[in-house]
């Protein structure tokens, strides 16, 4: 394993400590690991909080500013957060109107945030909970732990906060967020694995000519193992998975997401691909293309695609001031 | 040979489990890396040090003890396995009496009490090859034997506990990670469960069953 | 090789298409490999042109727009740009008030730029050209093509840029890209190589524990071969290298940059590192982290500094809109 | 076995360096992989193929289509490669007679002022391992035996450029990317020489030397 690092289980903390050097326009608690907007707890707004295992960034740590997370509570690599983290970045954003929680939809995730929950409910804080689980790859039936939470989450994030940054109520945050879920949908591909700091060696393993279609951000195995093919073929899959949950159509919001160790020129070529298959059926009216939801170092890449509304639209567009996702100020 | 479950007993049982753990923590790993993300030995050890590190040295109470290691793995692993287990101890350590040490019954009936704010926490039933599929089999068999003594009680939980385990290889998950594998989690032991074993072996080790 | 791509030869034109699709704002002509910003060219503002090889992403094509480059002309994949193309850009961002080439020293580079720069000036444009040459890795000498360009390349398209869009005349707008280049250097260090699509192995080879310092955006060889370390000694091999070659004092201007296939919460554990290096002898001011100037897949990273004044500060604050850069707007 | 350099003659020189360098595009690509970037061989292999596509096939004039051959590799090429034989060709083609074709001293001539061009555009001298030691020995070796014909010239100059770019193997490169690798870059055969070898090569070949 070689890696940009001073140890293995110094990446999280190490990883603040820059984030704080690079970012003066957040704070950034190293030892109880919460990243917050200076200005927080802003009086009257929703606060929204998120957080998960590390190894994703710019999701989540990335995405605290004007517009979208007031904290984000990053865990060990992979690891979710623990609740009284949670707790503390909870009561540190409450501006006396409640906080919305935005969770991604896996066993270790839903548990710390609902015990987090619980005990911010204990200190008085109203709080109310997205949850995200848009990956389709995923079989959804009462036989699993439901559909693992991906891309979709910065959607939440990004159309939940406008909202609270507009002056919306808890209830109305978490409506929107929920609507986001609903209305939004990912399939991922990985063409090689990652490697977490302190296994030091690849999560699974890959064939030269081996993909794993379906695959999660962390490497979790998807649908199929299957042979290598061009990136149409893949968007084709990846497309018609996700159309035959979700008939596409209308206006669009597209995201094709690199895993972390894809250059942008393939995302391009990815999204290109994607126009093409969707053309006839729905039309993009917004994208992103780059490293948003990763898995440390991995190849391969994930679409995330969600059915816009004019409401919708309008909030994607509102200004949002944080390091991994900037527009409008 | 121990006939009290009491808060040195208690403090000794979370030690042993945090040695165990950190040697079988590579196995745990393992296990965990075939239908998991492969961190539930890094999780347990750092749980169980952090538990060992907040150990109430000054209670006689076994109550007050496992109350603490329930919350410090709460507040150390992260992972699915930390609220669990956190609640396990925790619930368990509420059914205790609220001084001194416990009698064998005693301890059954709270084991029991742990197992099910484990279900009501994780949602997870017998058969969804989870930790769920060794503690309750363990609850079940130390009430059972409850009346032969502590260590006695203690070695059947352990026993019930390996057999449950053991059990869960053929299954296909049905909660956790795992359970987006399909059936391609069939054929492989499930990390919670092995490490529930875990624990209840060193139970039985520390009250010399 | 795992690639997200439909074909090797079609990398630069697919994903040429992808930004298209995915970028309204700007105008991409694929046939003529040429990505202008749609309200060029504007009159009385200088214009600014650069381009190198494709692999290098967001450099150069996603770096077009307010604030920044006029046009970008992507070469083959670590190729640089034709003549005919580059001097297409050229008139088409001309306002007549003359255009400024940002060019990365390399021979294929200089020699293409300059062959395009005559062919404008019989267009009637007057072309001026800021040569960047940062990466102190490589001696500078009579007996070389001197330094490369690298991540500075960055700094001079956006500062440049900023004084453009203030109307500041082909003169001024190139000495203060002159500046920059005089006041910045940089330092690369590879862990892995990248593939090139058509070549469909890697362009070199390291062994598990080795990394290659002083390594150029093409994955070139630098100073040294050495043995793997901790991000802290690699911070220091740099930083060094840096300081020994420009004594760094005062504010400074620092991108951490990956490769590539470096995760973010590397760069930032590097940036970090980076800042520890410095206490005591300058002021990091100014920062960027992140994939800004990439060698496809390679994984590794770049660090580049620049000397600020009060005048640099305040034309890298400006407002930018472009696709890989953006702020202020 | 040609007399006069005329514009079939120059047409099938294109072609043939065209086939020539299709062939050798990996090895050439390979040399440059060495102490350059590896794109040697995919540059003027698609440079050429280019010039094959732009040949003038209506003209008599060798001038003119050499004119043509060299602007197709400044437009198509892009690396270094591509202005350097662009130019070569561009500046040979005007120091052809404006009509018809050319005698072997005036293509000797022409070659030398081609070379002139190289080494005023891209600033190498003899030495700096580069295309330069392979245009500059052919282009003497064939003006000293143009008296002997066009023929026996042409293969005097392949012969030169073979030994130029022989002898860049021990050089330490001074231009292009070579130069960053510093003594690293002694030892190789410079692949820009290689292709010089290889186009000359062409030109013994099609005059039927
Ligand atoms: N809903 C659940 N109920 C009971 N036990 C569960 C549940 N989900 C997961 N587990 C147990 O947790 C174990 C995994 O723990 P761990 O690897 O530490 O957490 P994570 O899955 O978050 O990485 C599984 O092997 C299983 O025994
Ligand atoms: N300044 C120069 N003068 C003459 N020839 C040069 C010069 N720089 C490079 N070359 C030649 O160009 C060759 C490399 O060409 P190529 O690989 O196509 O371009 P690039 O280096 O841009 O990838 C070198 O082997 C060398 O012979
Ligand atoms: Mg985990
Ligand atoms: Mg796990
Ligand atoms: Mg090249
Ligand atoms: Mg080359």
């Amino acid at each position: 394993m070689k890696k940009l690092i001073d140890g293995p289980d110094a990446v999280v903390a190490d990883a603040l400590r820059g984030m704080a050097a690079a970012h003066p326009g957040l704070r950034v608690d190293v030892e109880r690991r919460i990243v917050t907007r200076t200005d927080a707890p802003r009086q009257g707004k929703v606060g929204l909080v998120s957080g998960g295992g590390s190894g994703h960034e710019p999701l989540h740590i990335g995405l605290v500013g004007l517009g979208m997370l007031d904290a984000a509570c990053p865990g060990e690599v992979f690891t979710s957060p623990v609740p009284d983290q949670i707790q503390a970045a909870t009561a540190a954003v409450d501006g006396g109107q409640g906080v919305l929680h935005v969770v991604k939809n896996y066993t270790g995730d839903v548990l710390n945030f609902q015990m987090a929950a619980e005990l911010a409910g204990d200190d008085g804080v109203d709080v109310a909970t997205v949850l995200v689980n848009d990956d389709v790859a995923v079989e959804d039936s009462t036989h699993t732990a439901g559909r693992r939470g991906t891309g979709a989450t910065l959607f939440v994030e990004k159309i939940a906060g406008a909202l609270a940054e507009d002056g919306a109520a808890l209830k109305e945050v978490t409506a929107a967020g929920k609507e986001v879920v609903e209305r939004s949908r990912s399939f991922g591909v990985a063409l090689t694995p990652c490697t977490v700091p302190a296994a030091g060696r690849p999560g699974f393993e890959l064939g030269d000519d081996e993909i794993e279609l379906g695959v999660g951000i962390h490497g979790e195995p998807g649908r199929e193992r299957g042979p290598m093919r061009g990136a149409a073929e893949i968007v084709d899959v990846a497309m018609s998975a996700i159309n035959d949950d979700m008939p596409l159509q209308g206006d669009l919001l597209v995201m094709v997401n690199g895993m972390g160790g894809t250059p942008l020129s393939e995302l391009y070529v990815v999204f290109a691909d994607v126009e093409r298959w969707l053309s006839g059926r729905a039309r993009i009216t917004r994208s992103l293309v780059g490293n948003y939801v990763t898995s440390l170092d991995m190849t391969g890449c994930s679409i995330t695609v969600c059915l816009l509304t004019p409401q919708l639209t309008q909030l994607w567009d509102e200004p949002v001031n944080t390091p991994g996702l900037r527009w409008g100020c | 040979m121990a006939d009290e479950f009491d808060a040195g007993i208690a403090r000794e049982w979370v030690r042993v489990i945090a040695v165990r753990v950190s040697e079988q923590a590579t196995y745990l790993g393992e296990l965990d890396g075939a239908i998991g993300d492969g961190d539930h030995g890094g999780n347990l050890d750092r749980g169980f040090a952090a538990a060992v590190g907040k150990l109430d040295r000054t209670t006689d109470s076994a109550r007050e003890v496992l109350t603490a290691t329930g919350g410090a793995l709460i507040s150390a692993v992260g992972g699915a396995s930390g609220p669990l287990y956190g609640t396990y101890f925790r619930k368990l350590a509420r059914a205790l009496p609220e001084h001194g040490g416990a009698s064998a019954a005693e301890l059954g009936a709270a084991l029991q009490v742990g197992v099910d704010g484990v279900r009501a926490l994780g949602g997870a039933a017998e058969g969804d090859k989870t930790m769920v599929d060794a503690l309750v089999p363990a609850a079940a068999a130390f009430a059972e034997t409850a009346t032969d003594g502590l260590p006695a009680a203690a070695v059947a939980a352990a026993e019930a506990a390996r057999r449950g385990a053991d059990a869960t290889v053929p299954l296909r998950a049905r909660k956790g990670r795992a359970s987006y594998l399909g059936e391609r989690s069939e054929g492989h032991l499930d990390p919670g469960a092995a490490s529930s074993a875990l624990v209840l072996a060193a139970l039985a080790e520390v009250v010399g069953g």
